[in-house]
């Protein structure tokens, strides 16, 4: 009751400046968002930075190493590696994108409806969570895409199902710490009916752990993509994604080492930065780690 | 006032607030954790009530408990007359534009996403029809009253001082004209300078706007200040109310007295003699039988041991659980 | 060494972003041996980052960018900011301890009371028996008045109450017998009746030992009832300082009476409680002129421009006021 | 923590101190790419990377050299009294792993046992033991075999290991199955199985063959998935023989440790197209689309050059093969492939799906194709399925082209009739050609070689011609072994023929 | 805590039944079936339905799956369709080699991730503690697939090594089992050790913000003390709940890593079951690591109170 607030007035106030401009001045947040904008960037202009069509096959140019013609080299077919790397990093986006959104869609609204409405709904909701949860998420992924079928759609639709309990944890856990607050405790208190206190109120307070929660699970995503490309469910050829790319490299590691090289380092660079965006994400966002 | 049928706007009748703890296999409720204890009280029209006593002695329980925030286990409550317990879900909602609850902590209880104009309109969108016009206008006019200026009302709570937050909370509970608010501990999360501005603002607007008041605090000094009557609670239960003037300087259950003696003077040359009580407050999941306050009391004796005392009145107005007064 | 510690222009930034900001600017204090001093503000004005500096304890980003803090230490004089990390914690809980806000925060939750009890001793007294440590830990808690004290040693802190914690809070940063005791806030978190069984405990302790005491505080009151030496803090600053009678009786800050007049008149008749305008101005944001100029009722031109300096304006009365000043040449 | 990093990096020091086990002991470790599927019962698992292990524990009454002709196994000799009646002498002295001498009483027992439709056994068809009449035990030493029609090719087909010889008593022992037991009689006993990682076979002491007796104390099989890590093996000295991808060769080709062994395969891959579906219904466009394929391109990129261009009965099926470079539709034209389109009224070409899946020579062709195709304005999507839609597609024929790579066996009664004769199980096109159908059965009918070749060739013909699928390509398939392993030599007849191989360390 | 024990147990049947439901269903609606892969290239109507007889698939759905689930109610998990060998016993072989694999991992993500968790936490914003996250990140940014053939590769290439082809069990060769299990631990645990990292600073910079850590320091206690007997020790309930269910996850959930080293654990035997479609396989291994999975993660809670007294489960 009784119990003082720590000194607040020597704290930087936050809202002054959007999470943008915070992410900015952190040094690993910056690293982070110039890293996700090239991807980003990269995959909105394939068509333009892309030299050449990424299934074009030619039989003159296999396996040639980087060059002037070839910055990437070619693979096998002669395709070339740095048009496929750009295109890539389209597929590979768009995996991680929608599979995210199918998890975040689906983990959003069981976790509010868990969090929110208790009792037998949550204890259902959870359990079947903990049911999807229990399976390790290749084996699922493996799973649903052998029942759905091998495509992009499906594969994206099984890496977004995998996912699904832990943004429905996520969501869960900040709805239920929102509620216990002082502010929704106002909201009731001032005749707010129930739906509204969820949408208007909950919504935006879970949004902080929520968005961090998808940047990680974004990489994560890229990164399942690529083991189902290697056990021979990923998406579908000639699309190329980095992950399909770096497992169809693999007979060609010690020939043509570029083969590995440059969709490993796409990668890499993709999902550090979504990674170092994410942490960096979480302490801006998350405000008990500040001072 | 539409009808009257008591004097009394607000009467608090044998409020009754458990917690169930739940042990073992199945969850089974094994007791009860008894945060309020057949709590009465009234509170008349334009008048504050406030409820005193320490960190868990259920005043703050019972001003939820008395807007139907948390459901009473038991007891009664009429709100000019209704029955606050019988109401439905979307009545008592509906009721709420009349009966208001101010928070304690304005970092918490403002939602950080909302703006000043959010904030502010969001009660006024929930109980009213009101044009865009009629609705600039009725926060435009609490913007005044609590001393603040339309320019703000883009800002968000995190861009304003502890003082100006809570002014904000108290604006947001007032706005629909509520002819009665409970008010938990709206100033102890502020500083010493900043105390004294809020308890004005509040003060006036109790005024100017015929408001009925519960009152909710530890700071005695402040209830001192601010109410007409006093409740003092004690793990769950009322020992003593009565007039607050009257309560002051004539407390008589030990308890009340123990509690306004322990207050630190603020003059260095009169060190006060306090009563130190003995020990801690029991824990109200295993509260000790007879008289709640029996394991601390100087007085304490074998009836207090056993039974437990009514709350009785011992001067007109003036009432006192305790079985030592007379 | 006259006194026990003497702080000299101590000043205090954090970061705020890339930006470095002052949160306490040039303090001097100096505290008499066996003497309880009292330093009251409110949150904000840099009275706990001050206890915390003397500790070395300053939390990140906080610290200290310029001043000294001399410590009359057992073993001769020493420079708190220049000491080791070494040295710095052999004066930790041993010459200088500390007790804070939160009892309840304030043992780690997950080892016993005896273990972190043996711990404060083992510090500073590797070489001793598990007996020897026993029997001084059950002595100490004896004399904080903590009913049984075998019990209380087998318990963890989420098995005792915010009073019994603050006790043993206590016992444990009196173990050693320090010269100095710092306590921030001690009673804040507790209860009315609490916070009086604290005091009491507090006052009957410094009567039988040797150890000045810095009581930290926002409350004049526990002021009034524990302290002999009062400063008062205001944004960063040292706005008064003066024996606790004598800052009560001739208060000369505008400050300092704003501040008594508000907690005096909750208790009087009038209806209107006096009040301070405005807010605390955060740190950073201050004038150049007095920082309480904003607020103060008798603010002058010269107070927006110029910072006037702390002055002494009767003996052992200082006040950072140019009022006082001109009282004091006229 | 500083402790556990210790004793953890004590743990590493004494692993690098371990000397690498050199094999001591005179056995051959072949690193391979699946592992056993099932088990290892003769007659009821297809599985090829199960045929490893089969081939070196069990015997079939007779054998095909590499030339397709009929040689001796466990039958010494055999004689035709009429064109529906099988004589065979068995070996002497043949002796299962149980240490029982086999008797004309197994071969009776085996063959019922592949007759009996309880077991569910893949020789139980015409192709294979399908047509026995009746199987007699006329001494310990002789069985006579009675069909129940005239079937050319059935001595050849005897050859399968689904045909193969096994021992009742660990059969029933068994409880009917031998996907775990050992019920054979070859030069190799099963020994351990260690799922995902190895797969051992013992030398079989009392094998009846001097010749074909096992030389070496074990084989050990390992589960080397990855192709580069496989070669990695090998490199390593951790296994002597690899099966390799083709990817990998000119890897190794400086290498003086390591040799390369190859041989012709009687497989072959390439495109069929589900005839009864439009617009493959038009014989217009499946000549386009043969015509459209470059199949010396399709080679370069999916078998890195190591395939010959072929038809369904591959080259080393010797005489019975055709010429296909000589058909019309096997060189390239695409002025001719886009009028024959712009004829069947596909101007603008089409949209198609085509399914590959199981082996990277499938899919890669199909994306060569799908290329290939592009320029006669055909839109391919390729669909790389998994193994169980690719299996489901093949069964239940739903596919528009499917990129398949079949087996042509060792007589063409298997790779025309099997897979275009109507109604056949393997005729995923469901194709019906009333003179395919015809020639078929005049070509069973007959044991006249000569004759049943003419029957043959003009099927293979009729099948090209019609277009129905636009075969590409036989590979080779290739080996890699340390130098040390003399003697292996691989053929499509036996690929794992490990008799008379040997490691002189 | 027997009864909290008794309760967590309880919630399982639920879990175990929904899951079975699940896998019987996903079992039919996936394409292909186990006779097409048994019989392959050779399947004919007639072999069709032999084999369908022959394993009980022609039998009611619901009476397939109510037998199934009736023998394993009595701890029986039927046979391979492909090998007829009984599951359970194999699942038990693959999970001792699979538990072993994620317990090494897991011990290398801890040797990794603590220390530089740790570290990182105290030289918060600093430029160690950025090179520290980075370097953390590393494992988790690659796939494994590709890190461990290009290990491979490397090792072949630079010290003409290959790890053991043979697998021998932990209690056959201690030495040469650990030869063959460092490897793909050190890929496994290099990709955990990132995110162990990240909630170890994350925990241990909450923790260290706390009342206690001060109040410790102020006893004068030596920084390792500080950090390791109190901050550290304070931080590590979501480390734990982390590392169970990275455990969790381990336990099958290591197939790409099993497939190019080799190792005969639970992930490659459900994903040739799956491949395989072979029913009782599938629907074996995944009731098994779901049960871990739930076991993983009472021994947890259970574990949480052996750290924190605060925990009682009563």
């Amino acid at each position: 009751m009784k119990r003082k607030d720590r000194p607040v007035a020597g704290r930087a106030l936050p809202g002054n400046e959007s999470i943008l401009r915070q992410l900015w001045r952190d040094p690993m947040g910056r690293a982070g968002m110039i890293g996700v904008g090239l991807v980003i960037l990269m995959a909105l202009l394939a068509p333009w930075i892309a030299r050449f069509d990424v299934a074009k096959m030619n039989s003159k140019a296999k396996l040639a190493a980087p060059g002037a013609e070839f910055w990437f080299g070619t693979d096998h077919f002669g395709r070339d590696v740095f048009s496929r790397i750009v295109y890539g990093a389209r597929v590979s986006l768009e995996v991680g994108i929608v599979a995210v959104g199918i998890a975040a869609g689906f983990g959003y609204l069981l976790g509010m409806i868990a969090g929110f409405f208790e009792g037998r709904t949550e204890t259902l909701i959870m359990m079947v969570m903990d049911v999807i949860f229990a399976f390790p998420s290749i084996l699922l992924a493996l799973f649903i895409v052998s029942a759905l079928g091998t495509s992009i759609l499906n594969t994206m639709i099984a890496i977004g199902i995998v996912n699904i309990p832990v943004f429905t944890r996520t969501v869960r856990a900040s709805v239920k710490t929102v509620k216990s607050t002082d502010y929704i405790a106002n909201a009731r208190s001032i005749g707010l009916k129930k739906m509204k206190i969820l949408f208007r109120h909950v919504t935006p307070n879970v949004l902080a752990p929520f968005t961090v929660q998808a940047t990680l699970a974004l990489s994560g995503a890229i990164l399942t993509e690529a083991s189902m490309s290697f056990l021979g469910l990923g998406i579908q050829p000639p699309n190329p994604s980095w992950g399909s790319m770096l497992s169809d490299a693999r007979k060609y590691m010690e020939r043509a080492p570029w083969l590995v090289l440059f969709p490993a380092l796409f990668i890499i660079l993709t999902i550090l930065s979504f990674n170092i965006l994410g942490d960096s994400l979480r302490d801006v966002l998350d405000p008990k780690l500040k001072l | 006032m539409t009808e009257r049928k008591s004097e009394f706007l607000l009467e608090v009748r044998k409020l009754q607030v458990y917690f169930p703890i739940r042990k073992g296999l199945m969850k089974r409720v094994v007791g009860h954790v008894h945060a309020v204890e057949d709590v009465s009280f009234s509170v008349r029209p334009r008048e504050v009530f406030a409820l005193v006593g320490e960190s868990g002695c259920g005043k703050s329980t019972t001003g939820s408990a008395v807007l139907r925030l948390i459901e009473p286990t038991g007891g009664q409550v009429f709100f000019r007359g209704d029955e606050l317990g019988r109401l439905s879900e979307e009545e008592m909602r509906l009721k709420r534009r009349d009966m208001q609850f101010i928070f304690q902590n304005p970092y918490a209880s403002l939602n950080p996403r909302m703006n000043v104009w959010k904030l502010l309109s969001e009660p006024l969108r929930i109980h009213f029809q009101l044009s865009p016009g009629e609705l600039r206008e009725r926060v435009g006019e609490m913007l005044r009253l609590i001393g603040m200026t339309e320019d703000q009302l883009e800002r968000y709570p995190h861009q304003f001082s502890g003082g100006q937050k809570q002014r904000i909370s108290i604006a947001r509970a007032l706005i629909t004209h509520p002819s009665f608010v409970v008010a938990d501990e709206p100033v102890s999360a502020l500083d010493v300078s900043i105390q004294a501005q809020i308890l004005n603002l509040m003060m006036e607007l109790q005024q100017e706007m015929e408001l009925s008041m519960v009152f909710i605090s530890h700071d005695l000094n402040v209830v001192r200040h601010i109410s007409g009557s006093v409740g003092v609670m004690y793990l769950g239960s009322l020992m003593e109310t009565g007039d607050t003037e009257e309560v002051y300087r004539h407390p008589v259950h030990p308890y009340t007295r123990a509690l306004l003696s322990a207050v630190p003077s603020h003059d260095p040359l009169h060190r006060s003699r306090h009563i130190v009580l003995e020990g801690d407050v029991p824990n109200p999941a295993d509260p000790p039988g007879g008289c709640p306050f029996h394991t601390r009391c100087s007085l304490c004796s074998g009836r207090c041991r056993e039974e437990r005392p009514e709350l009785r009145e011992i001067a007109p107005g003036h009432c006192a659980a305790c079985h030592h007064v007379e | 060494m006259d006194h026990l510690l003497e702080i000299r222009n101590l000043k205090i930034t954090t970061l705020r972003g890339k930006d470095k900001v002052y949160l306490l600017d040039s303090v001097d204090l100096s505290i008499r041996k066996k003497c309880s001093f009292g330093v009251v503000g409110e949150s904000g004005c840099g009275k706990s980052i001050t206890a915390s500096a003397i500790l070395g304890l300053l939390p990140y980003p906080l610290r200290v960018a310029e001043g000294s803090i001399r410590f009359d230490s057992r073993d001769g004089e020493k420079e708190l900011l220049k000491l080791s990390r070494k040295e710095m914690r052999q004066v930790r809980g041993e010459e200088i301890s500390m007790i804070f806000q939160e009892p309840m925060t304030s043992l780690d939750p997950i080892f016993t009371v005896e273990m972190q009890m043996f711990e404060a001793l083992s510090f500073h007294h590797p070489g001793m028996g598990k007996g020897e440590m026993r029997e001084i830990a059950l002595e100490m808690l004896h004399r904080v008045n903590i009913p049984r004290p075998e019990q209380t040693l087998a318990s963890y802190a989420h098995q005792l109450s915010g009073g019994q914690l603050q006790r043993i809070m206590i016992a444990i940063a009196l173990i050693n017998n320090p010269r100095l005791l710092l306590a921030d806030e001690p009673t804040t978190a507790l209860d009315v009746t609490i916070q009086a069984q604290i005091l009491h405990l507090m006052n009957d302790l410094k009567e039988q030992r040797d150890t000045s005491i810095i009581m930290i505080t926002h409350d004049l009151g526990v002021i009034a009832e524990t302290c002999e030496e009062v400063a008062v803090f205001y944004a960063g600053q040292i706005v008064e300082q003066a024996q606790v009678v004598e800052l009560f009786t001739h208060t000369a800050h505008p400050y300092t009476k704003g501040l008594l007049r508000a907690v005096t008149s909750l208790g009087g008749a009038q209806r209107k409680l006096y009040t301070i305008p405005g807010i605390v101005p955060p740190g950073g944001q201050w004038s150049r002129g007095c920082r309480f100029a904003e607020r103060c009722e008798q603010c002058m031109e010269k107070c927006r421009e110029e910072m006037p300096a702390l002055r002494e304006i009767a003996p052992g009365h200082f006040c950072r006021c140019f009022l006082q000043d001109r009282e004091v040449e006229a | 923590m500083k402790k556990l990093f210790a004793v953890l990096l004590a743990m590493m020091m004494l692993l690098a101190l371990t000397p690498l086990s050199l094999a001591e002991e005179n056995v051959l470790r072949y690193g391979v790419d699946a592992d056993a599927a099932g088990g290892f019962d003769p007659h009821t698992i297809s599985a090829v990377a199960s045929m490893r292990m089969i081939g070196q524990m069990y015997n079939t009454l007779v054998d095909v050299d590499e030339n397709l002709n009929v040689i001796p196994e466990l039958a010494v000799s055999w004689e035709q009294p009429d064109d529906t009646t099988y004589i065979f002498h068995l070996a002497k002295g043949v002796k299962f792993h149980s240490g029982r001498t086999m008797t004309a009483q197994d071969v009776k027992y085996s063959f019922e046992r592949i007759l009996d439709p309880a077991t569910g056994a893949l020789g139980n068809s015409s192709s294979y033991a399908g047509d026995i009449d009746t199987v007699e035990a006329l001494d310990d030493e002789t069985v006579k075999i009675t069909l129940k029609n005239i079937n050319a090719p059935f001595l050849a087909n005897l050859s399968s290991s689904y045909c193969s010889i096994v021992d009742r008593d660990v059969v029933e022992k068994n409880g009917g199955s031998l996907l775990l037991a050992d019920g054979g009689t070859g030069p190799y006993t099963l020994g351990e199985w260690v799922p995902d990682n190895s797969i051992t076979v013992k030398a079989f002491p009392d094998y009846f063959d001097e010749a074909g007796k096992a030389t070496f104390d074990a084989i050990e099989f390992y589960v080397l998935t990855d192709a580069s890590a496989r070669l990695a093996a090998l490199r390593t000295g951790a296994v002597d023989l690899i099966v390799a991808d083709t990817a990998m060769l000119d890897l190794v080709e400086n290498d003086d440790s390591i040799q390369t062994i190859s041989y012709q395969s009687r497989n072959y891959t390439g495109l069929f197209l589900n005839v009864n579906r439009a617009p493959f219904d038009n014989p217009l466009v499946r000549q386009a689309i043969n015509l459209a394929l470059n199949r010396e391109e399709i080679i370069d990129f999916a078998f890195n050059g190591k395939a010959l261009v072929s038809g369904f009965v591959p080259a080393s099926l010797g005489h019975w093969a055709v010429d296909v470079t000589e058909n019309e539709y096997y060189t390239q034209n695409l002025e001719k492939a886009r009028q024959l389109m712009a004829e069947a009224g596909y101007a603008n070409g089409f949209e198609t799906e085509i399914i590959v899946g199981l082996l990277d020579s499938i899919r890669d062709t199909g994306l060569v194709v799908e290329q290939q195709l592009g320029e006669i304005g055909i839109k391919v999507n390729v669909q790389d399925v998994e193994r169980g839609q690719y299996l489901d597609a093949w069964n239940g024929h739903n596919f528009d082209i499917m990129v398949c790579q079949n087996g042509a066996g060792s007589d063409p009664s298997r790779a025309v009739a099997f897979f275009f004769k109507t109604g056949s199980s393997a005729n995923i096109q469901d194709y019906s050609n009333a003179r395919v159908d015809e020639l078929c059965e005049l070509a069973v009918a007959t044991t006249d070689t000569a004759k049943r070749e003419e029957y043959y060739k003009e099927a293979i013909n009729i099948i090209l011609n019609d277009c129905i699928v636009a075969i590409v390509a036989s590979p080779q398939e290739y080996f890699l072994a340390s130098t040390a392993l003399q003697g292996f030599a691989p053929s499509a007849s036996n690929a794992n023929n490990f008799s008379g191989v040997t490691l002189t360390r | 805590m027997r009864d909290y024990i008794i309760r967590r147990l309880l919630t399982l049947i639920p879990i175990l039944i929904g899951v079975s439901i699940a896998i019987f269903v996903v079992m039919q609606l996936i394409p292909g079936d186990v006779v097409s892969g048994i019989l392959g290239i050779e399947e004919t109507p007639e072999l069709r339905a032999m084999w369908e007889a022959k394993l009980g698939l022609d039998k009611p759905l619901i009476q397939q799956y109510f037998s199934w689930i009736g023998r394993a109610v009595t701890g029986d998990f039927g046979e391979s369709f492909r090998t007829g060998a009984p599951v359970f016993p194999e699942i038990m072989n693959r999970f001792a080699i699979s538990a072993e694999l994620a317990i090494l991992a897991c011990i290398i993500a801890w040797i990794i991730a603590l220390p530089l968790g740790i570290l990182s936490s105290l030289k918060r914003n600093s430029f160690i503690d950025r090179i520290v996250r980075v370097v953390a990140l590393l494992g988790v940014s690659v796939p494994n697939f590709a890190s461990a053939t290009l290990l491979i590769l490397f090792f072949s290439k630079a010290f003409h090594y290959y790890t053991p082809v043979k697998y021998v069990g932990l209690f056959e060769n201690f030495g040469t089992n650990m030869e063959i299990m460092i490897l793909p631990a050190f890929i496994l645990g290099s990709v955990m050790a990132g995110s162990v990292m990240r909630m170890t600073r994350s925990s241990m910079l909450e923790v260290l913000r706390q009342d206690y850590i001060k109040a410790v320091r102020a006893k004068g206690s030596p920084e390792r003390v500080t950090i390791f007997r109190h901050a550290f020790r304070n931080s590590s309930i979501p480390i734990v709940t982390l590392i169970g269910m990275q455990i969790g996850a381990l336990m099958g959930g290591t197939v790409v890593i099993e497939q190019i080293f080799s190792i005969p654990g639970l992930g490659q035997f459900t994903l040739t079951g799956i491949s395989q479609r072979d029913f009782p396989v599938v629907q074996g291994c995944v009731l098994f690591i779901a049960f871990l999975y739930v076991m993983v993660n009472l021994l947890v809670d259970i574990l949480y109170t052996f750290i924190d007294p605060r925990i009682s489960y009563s």
